[in-house]
């Protein structure tokens, strides 16, 4: 599945998207596969109150499952405007 | 109903006369304009956006507007990439018959820019970049909504 | 705070620029553009006002609006003479720092302008002239600022 | 003093401003004094409650002053935007 990262996520994670191979069936799951992986996810994913999620391009909540997706993208609350 | 992500400028007359050009059932056109303001301390903005998701969000929020007023036509264009203080950001333009659906409509539109569309604005000063926190105050204009 | 009363048309674009140029602390510019409508029988409209009062009316209302919001400059441009189907009537700008107050004072001078601004219109159609009549709604629409 | 019609009152008059010479007190007594100078101001001034007038620009009440007024306008409700 494909996982993408914007704004200080994409900056603190180093790269902008990622092809992400797992079991996972959650968002929440997900997550905490990738703060295991590597500081910088740890760090990235830190404060989940700071964190938005859409699971192929829908706004969801961490509860939400990514079984089936093929686009999970993770970023700060919106700026724009 | 249009709608657009560019790095470049817009002119608000130009898009303005797309909306209206060759029909005169328009009453009223109402646009909103946003800006870079610099103050002190920053010397350039810098807009990232999540492609797809975006103009998904965006023809959301102009399908939800014409679900709820009188909106003959609209219009939501934002720049991504590289800002200076005093450009322009983003414009949403609303037509409608009367003045108050055209008003309340593009209020609407921003409203749920500012939140539910996948921008992100990074300011460039002095101290080096910094990104803008989102606030409160957004979450509560759009709450107003739902009454 | 610019006032205009005129018979040729204006550019929403060059108004815009009027206000925010060599200045970068404006973060939202809210334009309303009301146009003429034709429908089924009016093939003409004729703009009359009251030279003077007219002027001041329109300065009133900037000067109330400002007293009222954030506002960083505004702009009324009011057409008079004959008008065709599908041309602009009167631009309203308001520039705020933040959105808000920039569409409340629009909104708030658009309807202030409605009921208080010395103009008259006057529809020509197949059956010869007839006075547009003043709508209770515009009353009411001013009346909601007063609370 | 001069006393100016506007909209559909100036075209039942006739004319869009006049000298008047008026020992009226208020805007109501003038409306009087020319609803019996001729019909066309009778008919002009059959309805007051369409009528709005203002003394030296300013919006005022029928039942308003006229002493040392230089203009006195009558007009229609606006209908401009």
């Amino acid at each position: 599945m494909q996982v993408l990262y914007f704004a200080w996520i994409r900056e603190r994670i180093g790269l902008p998207k990622e092809q992400v191979e797992t079991t996972a069936g959650t968002v929440a799951e997900l997550v905490e596969e990738l703060k295991v992986r590597e500081e910088r996810y740890a760090v990235a994913f830190a404060d989940l109150a700071s964190v938005r999620v859409a699971v192929d391009q829908q706004m969801v909540d961490l509860d939400a499952s990514i079984i089936g997706a093929s686009e999970v993208a993770f970023f700060p609350p919106m700026t724009g405007g | 109903m249009a709608i657009r992500v560019q790095t470049g400028d817009f002119d608000i007359s130009a898009e303005t006369a797309a909306l209206t050009r060759g029909r005169d059932d328009i009453g009223a056109v109402v646009s909103f304009t946003g800006l870079v303001r610099g103050g002190g301390d920053v010397s350039q903005m810098e807009l990232e956006h999540y492609p797809g998701m975006t103009e998904n969000a965006l023809r959301d929020i102009e399908s939800r507007a014409v679900k709820r007023w009188n909106l003959q036509a609209s219009t939501i264009v934002h720049r991504v990439g590289p800002l200076q203080p005093g450009e322009q950001i983003v414009l949403v333009l609303a037509a409608s018959p009367h003045r108050q659906d055209a008003f309340d409509a593009a209020n609407f539109m921003m409203d749920y820019l500012k939140t539910r569309a996948p921008f992100w604005k990074k300011e460039t000063g002095p101290a080096g970049g910094k990104w803008v926190d989102a606030r409160d105050a957004d979450d509560d204009a759009l709450l107003r909504w739902d009454a």
